[in-house]
């Protein structure tokens, strides 16, 4: 039977709120297609949305024309990397994440259970950004061996 | 091409209880019609809802997010949110996050309509 | 309810023959969000199949590294556009497609279906090449109206 | 990940017809396995073989290709291709380009076997 090779593959699409929907399948077919577990599915979905959510709310000036979203999906035997790109201002100063749900519930603004969401879902989560270069969140995910989803099941 | 949906359902008018469907998926593009309809429901004095999320195929921070101010202001007014029968999928998005430990979560109409007569 | 934009986006990857099924169920999914009919959808998936596939069989030189397969998607109201393209050599004085199944069957060397296909279930193919630059194939889908779809009913 | 797979099922021995079981998509990609299956059965004398196509999902040129040249080959030596039990959708796509006047297609085993011993 025929097998198939590591996938590569770039997006790119305007940083529009109509995209996520479209975003998610596409990543989902393709993180499928790797073996994940349908939990993993919906971590790595949820994970994407959140990261390319926020491109969409916070990289680029309201009255920017061209709001470029990139993602660029590798995979690797045994791992997937999901790094999602823009061009926008790039010098937030990220307020960290919240620690739990319930600072998040506590707190007034509720702010920062994006990024919250990407690192408790994925195995690595790494955030690059430069002035006027945009933002760069680069997210791993291990595939699970077999032995490792043997120990984790109940 | 419809993507996300919330409509009305009278549970218990005389107790002032909303059964509010919700189908598609919740997210920061379907959020604004969400909280539009729930301004709207909070603007004629409703302070008790039950949404029935049994369409609701997916969530994010965002949609979450709108549920937890939703409850919060439900509160405020003496009021109270509760979430009816999610789909496996957006349970366990709840779940893994902690969000099932803060919401109020019914399987049953039944058992609904008891947390707002207790 | 909300309504979906049009979509607009841009898929890169390596020309090997192990991305035709992703690339098929990227432009399915996408294509099906903006309301083709089921008999629609195969069409484009083959007609978008065939296209990448003349880009990883004929485009690059066989021992060239880089070998880009670009995917442009774009959707208005009532029409999508595909655009499948390639940095490839791009001289190839693309020999006509077949007229019929019935020529394809009788000439020795099975060739020019790939053409045939996208002609016959796209509305518009356009090719354009230039010696060292590349090929493109833009490819014309427009939705049924509701009418049309009556009109094509038994 | 598998996505294809061909694999050799007996209808009749004794008649030298056989059964070929295809699964996932015959495309660009997987059309060479298919290559090398129906050529190792040519190189060993088989002429007339029944393709069972219950678990294809999708074919393009490539695969369509690759069966016309199976059928010239099997024919050229005194035998021939049956084509059993496409999905709506293989179907569809045969149809539509016209191959379904061109192809021997069966709706089952019996009236596969019946084209073989007329
Ligand atoms: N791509 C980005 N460009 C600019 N600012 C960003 C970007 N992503 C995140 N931020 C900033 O980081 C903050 C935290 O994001 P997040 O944790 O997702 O929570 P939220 O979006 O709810 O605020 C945002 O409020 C925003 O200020
Ligand atoms: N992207 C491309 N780059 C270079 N040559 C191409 C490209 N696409 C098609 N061709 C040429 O056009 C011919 C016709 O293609 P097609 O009709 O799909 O039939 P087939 O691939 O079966 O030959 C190919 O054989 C090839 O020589």
């Amino acid at each position: 039977m025929t097998e198939r090779r590591p996938l590569a593959f770039e997006l790119s699409c305007p940083a529009d709120k109509s995209v996520l929907c479209w975003v998610r399948g596409v990543v989902v077919q393709s993180a499928s297609e790797l073996g994940f577990s349908e939990e993993d599915l919906h971590k790595i979905e949820l994970s994407v949305d959140e990261a390319c959510a926020n491109v969409i709310e916070h990289a680029y000036p309201k009255d920017q024309d061209a709001r470029p979203l990139i993602i660029r999906f590798e995979a690797e035997p045994g791992v997937m990397r999901i790094t999602v790109i823009d061009r926008g201002v790039g010098d937030h100063g990220r307020p960290g994440a919240v620690k739990s749900v319930e600072e998040y519930v506590n707190v007034q603004r509720h702010r920062g259970l994006g990024t919250f969401i990407m690192q408790r879902f994925m195995d690595e989560v790494e955030f690059s950004q430069e002035p006027g270069e945009g933002t760069r969140v680069r997210m791993t995910k291990f595939l699970a061996t077999p032995s490792a989803q043997l120990e984790g099941a109940p | 091409m419809k993507t996300f949906e919330v409509e009305n359902r009278a549970l218990d008018s005389a107790a002032g209880v909303v059964v509010v469907g919700l189908s598609g998926y919740l997210d920061a593009h379907t959020v604004a019609d969400f909280d539009k309809h729930t301004d709207d429901l909070l603007g004629a004095g409703t302070n008790k809802i039950v949404l029935d999320l049994q369409g609701l195929s997916y969530i994010s921070s965002a949609g979450i997010g709108a549920l937890m101010g939703l409850s919060q202001r439900l509160k405020k007014h003496g009021g109270d949110l509760v979430l009816l029968q999610p789909t496996a999928k957006v349970y366990k998005i709840l779940d893994l996050l902690g969000f099932t430990r803060i919401f109020h979560l019914c399987t049953s109409e039944d058992e609904a309509r008891a947390v707002f007569q207790s």
